[in-house]
């Protein structure tokens, strides 16, 4: 009890600054409605029998689309698939990346090299590339494998920029004297260096957390993503197939758009924030 | 058994860069050879790069030598069997204290982490960490226990990396510069502490340094290296009052001593390139006494045993002759 | 002797999240045309910081909150920003720590030579290239290595071509914080040679910085000494050599082990300095000074002025000279 | 000075073990989960183009089990140029259809590319070097918010203004159905027409990257000691902004452009679909739709070669431009 106390403690400590807590607030928003999404919508889940191309007014606040759903409800259950995917494809991502860029850092010498050039080389291929084909080749395409694929593809660059942290708390002497103190490789990696590390971590939790909400939104508008399933991807690429420019049905278009920015931003702030607080090396990294 | 607690002979180090092609090769040690009696103190005193630090990490195993043996009490140290015991008999200070603490860990947790891996604490674990720091100095004890690295100052910190060390009872220590990332007059308190603590535990200490006034203040013995080789040691009056080498005399020469009183003015070959000779004496590019035969064959470590060897041509004739 | 710079009660402070943090505390001192003065301290004293509020290179939130800086009679804290550029190097010039980064990475040793001389005086690129290989003459470096990237020389030709670099425009002054801090002691002395050569050639005046008191004493004409962000004594380097005053400095010199004379153990000073935002009452040296009295926790000490320089200790107070008399006690206990 | 025969070679050494790599995910995936290229197959054979399921069985393999037999094949065939034939554009073969696709792209994707990373560079500078201003603050959160959306979410807003509502640019396409008959200065004009909404588009979108990482590389570097002796050396605030400040800056970031540039690649997919411009991105969207499995295959291959390319030209300029790079 005492220890979660104090990991409460130190995440608290972790929370950086006005722009962090604002951004903390927006992805808290989007967690309640992703929750209590099936409460909060007005109308059940892929109901389609409203009058097409309705725009905005009391009864569907962002009117219908062209099969006649309410949009705010799509939205609505939208959310609940955004933001899966972006978590579980975002801590997928983050555990191999932390622990590839770990190793990597800390063992160096061929092991930790030849992970390095792996990843350098598959750094060099668009991932969206390979994301379409191994989502183009897959059998069929449901949200756990949507996940999977962005999961499994997007850690290259965290783990290169976690590995050249690793590198320099290398260098610091407290893991050389863990050594004279006779500690194992593995007490070193992940109870010398890794608290170490962690706002580094975060930081690049928070922006492939955002890589991982546009994926889907990509793979989704290539036609690659689960076809049952409502996200806000899906919803942009059916605006998009159905023409909504044409339509001039903004409400159809702004609304997924800018839920996928607001939820981005939010995590892009928090981002920053803990960079900024902590002052910590931001390599090459856009925050 | 030899009264040696530390034995190195013909170390060697060689690093290469790049892991793919193996082109820049950088001999950062050669053929080093010393002994290190119980609880003296030696020093190695060299420029950067001279391969002192190389030699420090070898004997603490934190890298390995290309070749050469490392013997403590008799035994190999990169034998499988020592290598575990390794942390109780060599322990090492770093350079700088405020790396050596992990940020995220108290004091506390620092010292007593090793004592509990290596079960070393016969009372409670934090019984021990309170001797341990009094023991270095930061009394009350109590108060630095639960502290963090940053909560305390740099002289502290280094107080706190020598108490971890101790902790593990380890005969020797490899002391890597242990004040030169500290203002000089905490680090004459930290030098004080380690003379104490030689007497008190009768420890032997691997002084690293580049500063000869602290060589003389701490060590018995001094060792000078220059580009990966022993170019002088021996006692270290001897060594400080009497240099015999070129480049220990140039490193004194070199040193700032306003009471210098004799101006003994050694010619100071300027010199701006870094590159070392191909063959011959490694220092005869600087040397004022340069001979023909010092540009063409490596010169051995001329004197007697372990007491006071020279490598340089100009003392052959006196310091063979006295080997004989 | 005129004075060629003249410092008075010099305060340097900058916002902290704990405080205000008094970095630079009624700093005064003077320093003559063509004179070495040395400012000594160990970290944190405020002796860059003080080289730094001269030449106007305090970063942010650092700033002067008091105090005059005249440079040849001129009051340099009012001038404006575009004013102060025109003294820049042509009168006062800067010699940084740290060998590594005094120099651009990415431009060449010429350019960055040249574009000090450019931006000041009017002349032809050729006359500044043939100006900038007699100045690379000047500190023994070959000419060709105009050509070169920094990374390209060792660390200490590097600091040469800084103090080359320093002396393009022949100013009046040149401050020189820790100039040879990270070199090995063979290149630091022939740098410290090659300074005081062209010191005697040339005759400006050096405010040199450094915490390494014996190399001081080798080559200042007078030392300041600094403690927590005050100047607490400044002596002639004889006096010094002889008597150091301030108990400060004599742990100081207690904590250089010497390469002569008779081993002994050296004292060095106990504790640790003060944390600049809350200060100690009094004299800041009290809680670490051997000889701490009842009003040195209460009274600051006045710095006082007399023949041998500056003394700011409750020791040398009121006429009295209490340090000699505790000496001579001391003795005859012992 | 700067290249050397080792760096070179060190150089194409690693872009050809790229490249490999990429051809051979390329061959494996498709075998590794092939399950629904015999579905197509299948459904190939019943509409009644039995030419082009034959085509599909022979190209995937499922004829023949050996599969380094199979490797062989595909290797040699790869090296002839041959990547099977498109089924949606049958008989045309893919490596034609990619290479009418591809100038779209690189045309367009290059020219944003550079557009971007040069504003992006004086925006950064600017915001950096008066760092915590109204203008550095707004920069930074305009970044943010454009590191937040979707790329062809820009896309289809610019459209809804520029297109639809303001009627500026044509709605989509890269030429006019009577390109032909246009004089050669009509033909260029249209072109760029079409062009200069996905390619402001693009800039738009890929904008923030560059905007955040010229600031933070240039608030480091001004933190350094040289910055501070060029202060003191009194150049003119023009000079150490730009030759002593952005220039270091700069450097670190030209190997993050490649980076980018594999991003901006995949934005611009999904920016051409939403242009309906013929680039790769168009025809690997059709591609998708219609389970056009060897024109997918030939689309990443297309994709991964000119990133690779790419790469090893900014690999090769580096220690052109970088005079430390040069020594290592």
């Amino acid at each position: 009890m005492k220890k979660l106390k104090s990991i409460l403690a130190y995440l608290w400590e972790l929370i950086p600054g006005t722009k962090g807590v604002l951004g903390l607030a927006i992805i808290f928003c989007f967690i309640v409605i992703a929750i209590f999404g099936s409460y909060i919508a007005p109308y059940e889940k892929n109901y389609i029998a409203f009058e097409a191309w309705l725009s905005p007014s009391f009864t569907h606040w962002l009117g219908t689309d062209s099969y006649g759903q309410d949009i705010l409800s799509q939205m609505i259950y939208g959310t609940q698939t955004s933001l899966l995917v972006a978590i579980v494809a975002g801590s997928i991502t983050t555990c191999i990346g932390v622990l590839v860029g770990i190793v990597a850092g800390y063992k160096g010498g061929w092991i930790g090299e030849g992970l390095m050039r792996i990843v350098d080389l598959f750094l060099i291929i668009p991932t969206l590339a390979l994301m379409i084909i191994l989502a183009s080749f897959l059998p069929s395409m449901g949200v756990t494998n949507t996940i999977l694929i962005i999961g499994l593809l997007s850690w290259l660059y965290m783990a290169r920029s976690i590995r050249s942290q690793t590198m320099s708390e290398r260098e610091s002497g407290y893991v050389e004297a863990a050594r004279m103190a006779g500690m194992g490789d593995l007490e070193i990696m992940f109870r010398e260096i890794m608290p170490n590390i962690i706002p580094v971590i975060l930081a690049n939790l928070v922006l492939v957390t955002t890589q991982a909400v546009l994926a889907e939104a990509g793979l989704s508008f290539l036609g690659l993503g689960d076809p049952s399933a409502v996200s806000w991807g899906t919803i942009l690429s059916l605006a998009h197939a159905n023409n909504a420019v044409l339509f001039n049905a903004w409400w159809w278009i702004l609304p997924p758009g800018l839920a996928i920015a607001c939820l981005c931003f939010g995590f892009i702030l928090v981002g920053n924030g803990i960079l900024d607080r902590f002052q910590a090396n931001r390599g090459n990294a856009a925050l | 058994m030899s009264n040696y607690k530390l034995q190195v002979k013909e170390l060697n180090k060689i690093f290469s860069s790049g892991v793919m092609f193996k082109k820049d090769q950088f001999q950062a040690v050669k053929n080093i050879s010393f002994n290190l009696r119980k609880g003296e103190i030696l020093a190695i005193v060299g420029e950067s790069g001279s391969g002192k630090s190389t030699t420090a990490r070898m004997i603490t195993n934190l890298i390995k030598p290309t070749s050469g043996e490392i013997l403590y009490d008799g035994t190999n140290i990169n034998n499988r069997k020592f290598k575990r015991l390794l942390p109780e008999k060599i322990q090492m200070v770093f350079q700088d204290p405020f790396a050596a603490l992990n940020p995220n860990h108290t004091i506390g947790y620092a010292i007593g982490r090793p004592l509990e891996l290596k079960k070393k604490a016969k009372g409670t674990v934090r019984e021990r960490v309170l001797e341990l720091l009094t023991q270095v100095g930061l009394t009350p004890a109590e108060d630095f226990i639960d502290k963090y690295p940053y909560q305390i100052s740099g002289g502290q910190k280094q107080r706190a990396v020598i108490a971890r060390v101790l902790g593990l009872e380890p005969e020797v220590i490899v002391a890597d510069e242990p004040t030169s990332m500290l203002d000089v007059s905490i680090g004459i308190d930290i030098m004080n502490l380690m003379l104490d603590l030689r007497e008190e535990k009768k420890l032997s200490y691997l002084l690293i340094t580049h500063n000869l006034g602290s060589a003389r203040y701490m060590a018995d013995r001094i060792m000078v290296v220059f580009a990966g080789e022993v170019v002088e040691i021996g006692n270290a009056e001897e060594v400080i009052n009497a240099p015999k080498h070129p480049y220990t005399k140039l490193l004194l020469h070199s040193s700032p001593d306003p009471w210098r009183t004799e101006v003994e003015e050694i010619e100071i070959v300027e010199f701006a390139d870094t590159t070392l000779p191909k063959q011959g004496c490694k220092f005869q590019y600087r040397c004022p006494f340069v001979t023909e035969s010092c540009k063409t064959v490596s010169i051995p470590l001329y004197g007697t045993s372990n007491d006071r060897q020279v490598r340089c041509n100009l003392y052959r004739e006196e310091l063979v002759h006295e080997q004989a | 002797m005129v004075n060629l710079l003249e410092i008075n009660n010099l305060c340097i402070d900058y916002d902290s999240p704990r405080g205000k943090v008094k970095a630079v505390h009624n700093v005064s001192f003077t320093i003559k045309k063509g004179e070495i003065f040395g400012l000594v301290g160990e970290s944190g004293c405020g002796k860059s910081t003080t080289a730094f509020g001269i030449s106007r290179l305090l970063r942010p939130p650092a700033q002067i909150s008091a105090g005059s800086i005249t440079l040849n009679g001129q009051e340099l804290t009012h001038l404006s920003e575009a004013e102060f550029d025109k003294l820049r190097w042509s009168h006062i010039s800067i010699v940084l720590q740290s060998a590594m980064n005094n120099l651009n990475p990415v431009i060449k040793i010429q350019e960055q030579l040249i574009d000090a001389i450019l931006a000041h005086k009017a002349m032809s690129a050729e006359e500044a290239i043939n100006h900038a290989k007699y100045l690379l003459r000047l500190v023994d470096i070959n000419e060709e290595r105009l050509a070169n990237f920094p990374h390209e020389l060792s660390g200490g030709m590097r600091q040469r071509v800084v103090i080359a670099m320093a002396l393009a425009l022949q100013p009046d002054l040149i401050i020189m914080d820790e100039p040879t801090t990270a070199l090995d002691v063979v290149v630091q002395n022939g740098i410290i040679h090659k300074i005081l050569e062209l010191q005697k050639d040339f005759g400006f005046s050096i405010l040199f910085i450094t915490h390494d008191l014996p190399l001081m004493l080798e080559i200042c004409d007078r030392i300041g000494v600094m403690y927590a962000g005050e100047l607490v004594e400044v002596t002639k380097r004889e006096d010094l050599m002889e008597q150091a005053r301030h108990p400060y400095t004599q742990g100081l010199l207690e904590s250089f082990p010497p390469l002569k004379g008779e081993k002994r153990r050296l004292k060095g000073i106990s504790g640790h300095p003060p944390d600049l935002v809350t200060p100690p009452d009094g004299c800041s040296f009290h809680p670490r000074c051997p000889y701490a009295m009842l009003q040195c926790k209460q009274k600051e000490p006045e710095k006082l002025h007399d023949n041998k320089g500056i003394i700011a200790c409750h020791l040398y107070q009121e006429g009295g000279h209490r340090f000699e008399q505790l000496q001579t006690t001391s003795e005859g206990t012992k | 000075m700067g290249l050397n025969a080792g760096y070179i070679l060190k150089r194409v050494g690693f872009a050809l073990v790229t490249l490999y790599v990429a051809i051979t995910v390329n061959f494996l995936l498709p075998r590794l989960m092939g399950g629904d290229i015999a579905d197509t197959i299948a459904s190939e054979m019943a509409l009644g183009s039995p030419e082009v399921a034959a085509a599909l069985r022979e190209q995937f393999g499922l004829d023949n089990t050996n599969l380094f037999y199979q490797y062989k094949q595909y290797l040699v065939q790869l090296f002839q140029g041959n990547m099977g034939v498109s089924y949606v554009n049958y008989p045309a073969p893919v490596t034609e259809v990619m290479l009418s696709a591809l100038p779209w792209t690189l045309g367009t994707v290059l020219i944003a590319t550079i557009l971007s990373y040069g504003i992006g560079w004086m925006i950064g500078i600017k915001g950096a070097w008066k760092s915590g201003s109204l203008f550095d603050n707004i920069s930074l959160f305009v970044s943010f918010f454009l590191n937040s959306v979707p790329y062809f979410w820009i896309g289809i807003i610019m459209i809804m203004i520029f297109s639809f509502h303001l009627d500026l640019f044509p709605l989509g396409k890269a030429i006019p159905h009577d390109f032909d008959s246009l004089s050669f200065m009509g033909k260029i004009t249209t072109i760029i027409h079409h062009a200069a909404l996905p390619v402001i588009s693009m800039i738009i979108a890929s904008l923030a990257g560059h905007i955040l990482v010229l600031r933070n590389n240039l608030i480091r570097v001004l933190s350094e000691d040289y910055m501070l002796l060029a202060k003191a050396k009194g150049l003119s605030n023009r000079r150490r902004k730009y030759t002593y400040g952005a220039r270091n800056a700069l450097l670190p970031s030209f190997t993050g452009l490649m980076i980018t540039l594999g991003h901006v690649i995949g934005g611009a997919l999904t920016m051409e679909i939403v242009f309906s411009y013929p680039g790769v991105g168009l025809v690997t969207f059709n591609a998708i739709l219609n389970h056009d499995f060897p024109l997918i295959q030939g689309a990443f291959l297309f994709i991964a070669i000119s990133v690779i390319i790419a790469n090893l030209i900014a690999d090769l300029m580096y220690p052109i431009i970088d005079p430390r790079v040069a020594l290592q």
